[in-house]
């Protein structure tokens, strides 16, 4: 509550050495957490040549702030965070702030947060581009009136709130304009793919069978409803969308059994965060030239933005080719031929 | 000796699932007597006596208490009424140290909080009053003490209170020579203070020894309640073990269970419907 | 003294002759008095069943019917090796994760390392036995409370299993026998054999059990009850299986789908075997005696240490079964396999069949009669269609209710002084 | 013939003389013989730190010692509670999203409807009140296995969570006040003196205690000994008050940190009421009894239901204050609070500190014990900077070598048979 | 009466915590005789069977069997030398049945799988020679017998086997008349058959009425073991409650561990160091 961001900057760091605390939000909501932008981030900073401290607060909003305490505590100079909730980001935020520490949001803003940027995809575009897609697919399909299911995220996850607005905003019309008919709109607790199963079997049961289209907020969700709908066939026949451009999911769309999947450039994203972070570790400010409304907060967040990408059949390489995943990921066994089909060499 | 008893059992039935334990039982305790309730094993002695204290509901029958019918539900309602019983599983808080089990349930207290010290004393007097001399602290939990020690607090935690009728299942059954005798001796002390005591016992000689009246349980029937100088020693054994004994006991062996007849020339007793 | 005593032999301890009627009166004074065994479990399923059915028809379906098995699978299957542990009076925390642990090591050795498949399963089967030794052995050797040990494992497993997911990636499962385990069925001819050659291993146990009995004096059931006993199986399973035989396809255009699903065998044989283990072998007789009086057992010259070890492998390996069930259903793994309300489901599912958590009390039966329960809650609840919020309360509500009809069937039970 | 034996009056059971030297040889044996009380998780707590110490020595800095009571609070809190239902060798899987529950209601109070914070907390812990009541009046008088009643619990609160957070928002706490809770602390001489007051308060009840049980010529121990807890306490209370009175601001010119925080002194109130409670109330006495031997305890007169009925309530209680403590240190509430962890952290600190799962054994300090045993390891774990997958393995291992410290040491009471 | 006693123990020590319970006893216990073992309540008899049979860990002594020395550390170790036991506390598992309880640990099995029958067949016949005529099912839990019933059926376990050495801790407190006498005759009968017994018992009637030898624990020291015949009901009382009677006894009342004298013609007993 005291100090100004400008001031605080250069108080802090001349006092001391530059250093930069991250915190990822959890390991099991997606793969990317752990297995690319832990990745990506330490190898900006290793290359910058700047002490780093990367943790997982695993889900649990207690260890969130245990790690901010930890890191406060342990010396960093720029905090980032990618928040669980508003609430503990702020917290965590006006605290490291009211110590001097520079602070980052990262690819979740913090709303009523005070941190100095914000880094990230647009989480509403996400949702945006899998409801664009689903109708896509549907009407490559010739499907007419078709019924929609909804795989939603974790209800206790704000990012899954914003994913469905985005494709809300897509599909709502066509429920009003009686296009479409949303038969089912359920909540995946804790994006646990083995519920997902279940709840999409009985979605399945409860209307007769009669699905067209399913809406699954992730690569893993989607997956779970394509194993349902291989159990009676009706894989390939019925599109279903994802998000993070899994090898597993990219395996089901080159097997036609998933539509698209939507893929985030994570390595743009870590390059952008950690030029930023190393930036404002040392006490250096940066012109992001874009900002962001925190309407909480009621201030512009200087922001650096990056748009997601749909995926479909037809440029699967380009994520291989972005290096998101490699080919032996995705092309083993039986996949080899349908890459090679696919263009992907 | 007063004409009303102190405890009046009529009729009582209990079956547990589909073994009926105790069929039209009759019994009385009268103040200051000792009634000794003897039977073999399995006969129904524990069964009838944790129906008086409320811990098994009965099928049927009627408790009359000073004269008054009164229906125990459970072992609260039994306390309430003045009455203690020594169970034979004697029923001890294993975590518990000795003085807290004497006391459990009806501590002492000084304003909120528990008086140790003075629930201390009282258990160290009773129990030196009961022989016994190798408890190593009254601080002990009761899961250390020997099957003889534990029988004592057991006994020491009923005498504590000022209640009217106490029932002993088989007190002295661990207790060591001079043990027993203390606790004989106790019992009698009881009844001449004008409490009822009911005691039972395997040990005839202990029976004959304390008890004014004697009751019979033969499989879960009442076969004879009479004054102890009116019976032999040899005729108990025979009530025990054969259900009859002369004019005593069931009219013919394996009868109904309306069967019985106490041949009993007190006119409390024997109550038989 | 007591040496004036009468001696006699008594007669050997008698009982009222085997007729039919007897029986029936003992059966019904037997529930009065409460030792009512699965009744409480089926009576709550029953319940259940009928508000589901009436709320939402499609509950009544061949094709739910089915579902109703694959779904539930993994959680039975974990909850069976979970009531070893608890007739015990310990507890697993860990046998969710160590399923995941067990189904990522299939993943990996299957898919990662293109084994066939029974390598897979063996790899994955031997994990969740090293895994219940480390467990069984910090247990009774070093004398930990299996709480402690077994919440370190909850927390060591989960690590376990995200560093064999690569951080954090779903690895699919591709083989075809893994994947039909749980998605697949068995041709009805197949079911219908199966059916019948169970219904005739039963009557030829309790025929042969008869004539051994009744050639030897001892008391028996009437044979009228014996084959009663034989004739409401052979019902059970007859309708069973006629039902899942139906077509359930929703176009039998694309694809014709009837027949028993895999898991129904695989669940029907473990429960035979751990329910053989258990009450025909001093193997299982131990466990109990260990469960309800340990120092008993002990006394009577027992290794407790060893058979406490045992139940956790036991425990553990079925976790590892689940495991597998569960990898197939997916068609994949991830580091959510196991987890969320996995244990606590299981361990429910135990509870609910009747299994004490203090010990010496349960039937592997119960797992899967609780399991059934659980998995017909989540099955009801998933027709229903609330928001997220709602659907849990009224889960909750609808748990407590299948619970207080057991809990009040039981109740004699308790006042008849048979706790 | 009995009654041939030689009378005699016994001697009142006598014990060795209170010297300060028998005293020791005493305490000596009594450890040896493993009735050593709180011994083995001050043992597993010196080594941790050592351990963290030696591997980072940031983790022996002011702030960081600050920190670890704010970080363990909650559990601490709830653990607390738990251990009065572990007592009557029940379980409360519920405790974790009852807080939650309390938690969002104190957020809505205070933050939607804007009413003062006293009015908040108020309802927060009035609504833990009526969920003990519930919970324990479903299990005491229905006679539903606490397992499943608070499974369902676990269930439905979730859901009840869910509802108030409006499905899926969360909601800031912005009173100052409840902020404060979690993230502000006492000035200094407050500190001090509340130590004092503290140390005050103990010697006088210890020599009071000294003085009645001398006066009435019961045993006593040594007045050297009574004096030389005194004088431990005041060291250990000294030198904490000492460190979190340091500066621990990295840089003093934007803000001065330092005072002992103000949930400090709300545990230490609520572990000397609750002991006190325990301990000294013939309450404390039937609950210990209740769970010793629920049947000699009915025997004896004491309302089981009440006592059952009870804990749940106190349970749930402490519960609405845990939720207090986290939605103050995350100055928010979300649908998560009180979930993923929680539960299993505050029953296996309550565990780790000596409570038994079966009932009769435990005390609240227990879970003080417990509940820093597990903050030192998740404030150890978290300076160490490992992948999420190995973070989850080490901390389970340190969990179990924690635990194997204490068992190990608890070794003798076995081989003592003092079990 | 053979020369080497089938069980001999020297110098047992054993403390629990702070408390010593057992100094430096010295016990024998003979084929083909009845060893009764007496003293007062909490001497230490049952704390010296655990030692025995493995239960309870030995500070100190040493333990011969058939003339060789043994280590007991588990209650497996003490079966595999043929030690049988009836404890005090009876330890039954309250959740198995009569005859699942009567096979713990030795069950009777054709194959792999459990021979109910023979072993139904086998309980039925133990139990009727122990004059048990109130039980009503073989199939009954263990929880639901009467405490007489109970002790009947630990009895029944333990001379199941074909053992060398019983031991019975206090076997017939809770047994009714006639179920007393049944289980004397057992004892004499196992004896007559060359198999040693200790028989513990407060009972000083049936000590002398069955035993050859009497052993006397007075604090935890053994103060006399001799024949029954050199020995009278008296002094054996006396031995009991005061540790000493004439020339047998502790040398001085409260002396020293190494003070005691065993007054016995018996050439084999009172191995004393
Ligand atoms: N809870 C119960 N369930 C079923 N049967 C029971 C139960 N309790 C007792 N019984 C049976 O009731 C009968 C009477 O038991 P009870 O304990 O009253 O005998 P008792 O006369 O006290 O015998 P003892 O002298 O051996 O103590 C016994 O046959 C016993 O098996
Ligand atoms: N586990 C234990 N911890 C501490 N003290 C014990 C323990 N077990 C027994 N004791 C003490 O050891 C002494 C001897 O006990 P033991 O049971 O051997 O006596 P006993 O001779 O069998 O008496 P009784 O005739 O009453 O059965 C008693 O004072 C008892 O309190
Ligand atoms: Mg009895
Ligand atoms: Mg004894």
């Amino acid at each position: 509550a005291c100090g100004d961001d400008s001031g605080s900057n250069e108080a802090g760091s001349d006092a001391k050495k530059p250093k930069i605390g991250v915190i990822l939000p959890d390991s099991k909501s997606s793969a990317r957490w752990e297995g690319a932008d832990r990745k990506f981030l330490e190898e900006a900073f290793k290359a910058a040549d700047v002490d780093y401290d990367i943790q997982n607060a695993q889900g649990d909003k207690n260890a969130f702030q245990t790690i901010a305490d930890q890191m406060i505590t342990g010396g960093v100079t720029a905090l980032m965070i990618v928040n669980l909730d508003d609430g503990t980001g702020k917290a965590v935020l006006d605290k490291a702030k009211s110590q001097g520490v520079g602070t980052i949001d990262y690819d979740r803003l913090t709303l009523g947060g005070s941190a100095q940027y914000y880094v990230s995809f647009d989480n509403e575009a996400v949702g945006k581009l899998q409801g664009e897609g689903l109708a896509k697919c549907l009407t490559d399909k010739g499907v007419q009136n078709p019924s929609i299911a909804y795989l939603n995220g974790s209800p206790t996850d704000n990012n899954a709130t914003l994913f469905k607005n985005g494709y809300d905003s897509v599909l709502k019309p066509k429920f009003d304009a009686k296009e479409y008919t949303l038969v089912a709109d359920d909540a995946v607790p804790a994006w646990d793919n083995a519920q997902a199963a279940t709840i999409f079997e009985q979605q399945l049961t409860k209307t007769g069978g009669k699905i067209d289209g399913v809406l699954a907020a992730n690569d893993g969700l989607g997956n779970a409803a394509i194993s349902v709908l291989k159990k009676n066939k009706l894989n390939g026949k019925v599109p279903v969308t994802g998000q993070d451009a899994t090898p597993q999911g990219l395996q089901n769309i080159l097997a036609g059994d998933q539509c698209m999947t939507v893929y985030k450039a994570i390595k743009e994203e870590a390059k952008a965060a950690s030029e930023l972070a190393i930036a404002v570790a040392k006490g250096e400010k940066k012109e992001t030239g874009q900002t962001v409304r925190d309407p909480k907060g009621n201030r512009d967040v200087p922001s650096v933005l990056l748009t997601p990408k749909a995926i479909y059949k037809e440029n699967v390489s380009e994520v291989i080719a972005d290096g998101f995943v490699t080919k032996d990921e995705v092309c083993t066994g039986a996949y080899a031929k349908l890459c090679a089909d696919a263009g992907i060499s | 000796m007063s004409a009303t008893p102190l405890l009046e059992l009529r009729g009582i039935d209990k079956s547990f699932g589909p073994v009926q334990v105790l069929r039209d039982v009759a019994f009385t305790a009268h103040p200051g007597e000792v009634t000794a309730l003897v039977g073999d094993n399995g006969a129904g002695k524990s069964t009838l006596v944790k129906c008086i204290s409320g811990i098994h509901p009965t099928d049927d029958g009627e408790f009359l208490f000073e004269g008054r019918p009164v229906s125990i539900n459970s072992p609260r309602d039994a306390a309430a009424l003045g009455i203690e019983v020594v169970y034979q599983d004697l029923a001890l808080c294993d975590n518990l140290d000795i003085v807290q089990n004497m006391f459990l349930g009806r501590e002492k207290r000084s304003g909120l909080v528990l008086d140790e010290p003075t629930m201390e004393q009282m258990a160290a007097e009773t129990l030196a009053g009961l022989s016994v001399r190798t408890v190593k602290s009254l601080r002990q939990h009761v899961s250390s003490l020997s099957g003889g020690q534990r029988q004592t607090v057991a006994i020491a935690k009923a005498v504590l209170w000022n209640s009217k009728l106490v029932i002993l299942d088989e007190p002295t059954a661990a207790l060591g020579v001079a043990q027993t005798a203390q606790v004989l001796e106790l019992v009698r002390r009881l009844a001449d203070k004008g409490l009822a005591v009911v005691l039972i016992s395997h040990n005839m000689n202990d029976v004959f020894a304390v008890s004014d009246r004697i009751a019979a349980l033969y499989l879960g029937q009442m076969v004879a309640q009479v004054r102890t100088t009116d019976i032999t020693h040899s005729q108990v054994v025979e009530l025990i073990t054969a259900g009859r004994s002369g004019n005593l006991g069931l009219v013919e062996a394996g009868a109904g269970s309306a069967g019985t007849a106490t041949g009993s020339t007190d006119t409390t007793s024997g109550a038989v419907r | 003294m007591t040496t004036t005593a009468v001696k006699k032999e008594g007669p050997a301890p008698v009982a009222p002759a085997p007729t039919v009627g007897n029986h029936i009166r003992d059966y019904v004074s037997r529930v009065r008095g409460g030792d009512i065994g699965a009744l409480p479990a089926v009576l709550g399923l029953v319940v259940l069943c009928t508000v589901f059915a009436v709320m939402r028809p499609s509950f009544l379906t061949a094709g739910n019917f089915a579902n109703l098995f694959t779904q539930g699978a993994a959680v039975t299957l974990i909850a069976m090796g979970l009531v070893f542990v608890l007739l015990l009076g310990e507890i697993d925390l860990s046998a969710g994760f160590a399923s995941g642990v067990c189904a990522a090591i299939l993943a990996n050795v299957a898919t990662v390392l293109g084994y066939p498949w029974y390598v897979a399963v063996l790899a994955a089967i031997a994990t969740g036995v090293v895994i219940g030794t480390t467990l069984g052995v910090l247990v009774a050797k070093i004398g930990i409370p299996s709480f402690v040990v077994t919440l370190a494992g909850f927390l060591a497993f989960q690590g376990i299993v995200l560093m064999l997911m690569d951080d954090g990636a779903n690895i699919s499962i591709r083989d075809q026998t893994l994947v039909a385990i749980a998605n697949r069925n068995l041709p009805p001819v197949l079911g219908w054999s199966l059916a019948a050659a169970a219904v005739a291993g039963y009557a030829a146990v309790q025929l042969l059990r008869y004539r051994n009995r009744a050639a030897r004096g001892l008391l028996t059931d009437p044979i009228t009850v014996v084959a009663a006993r034989i004739g409401a199986l052979a019902l059970i399973l007859g309708v069973a299986v006629y039902i899942l035989n139906l077509e359930r396809s929703r176009n039998v255009l694309f694809t014709s789908l009837k027949g028993v699903p895999i898991v129904v065998p695989i669940i029907a044989i473990l429960l035979v075997l751990w329910t053989f283990v258990l009450q025909r072998t001093s193997y299982g007789r131990h466990v109990y005696a260990v469960g309800g009086n340990s120092e008993a057992a002990r006394r009577a010259g027992i290794n407790v240490d060893r058979i406490r070890i045992s139940v956790f492998v036991i425990c553990s390996s079925m976790a590892a079964v689940g495991g597998i069930v569960a990898a197939s259903r997916a068609n994949s793994v991830d580091p959510n396999t196991g987890g969320s309300n996995v244990l606590l489901y299981a361990v429910g599912a135990a509870v609910i069949g009747g299994t004490s958590l203090f010990g010496g009390k349960g039937r592997v039966l119960d797992a899967v009669l609780g399991g059934a329960v659980v998995a017909v809650i989540d099955n009801g609840m998933g027709l229903m269609g609330y928001s997220s919020g709602v659907k849990y309360v009224v889960t909750g509500v609808v748990l407590l209710l299948a619970a207080s009809v057991d809990a009040l069937s039981r109740r004699r039970s308790a006042a008849a002084g048979t706790r």
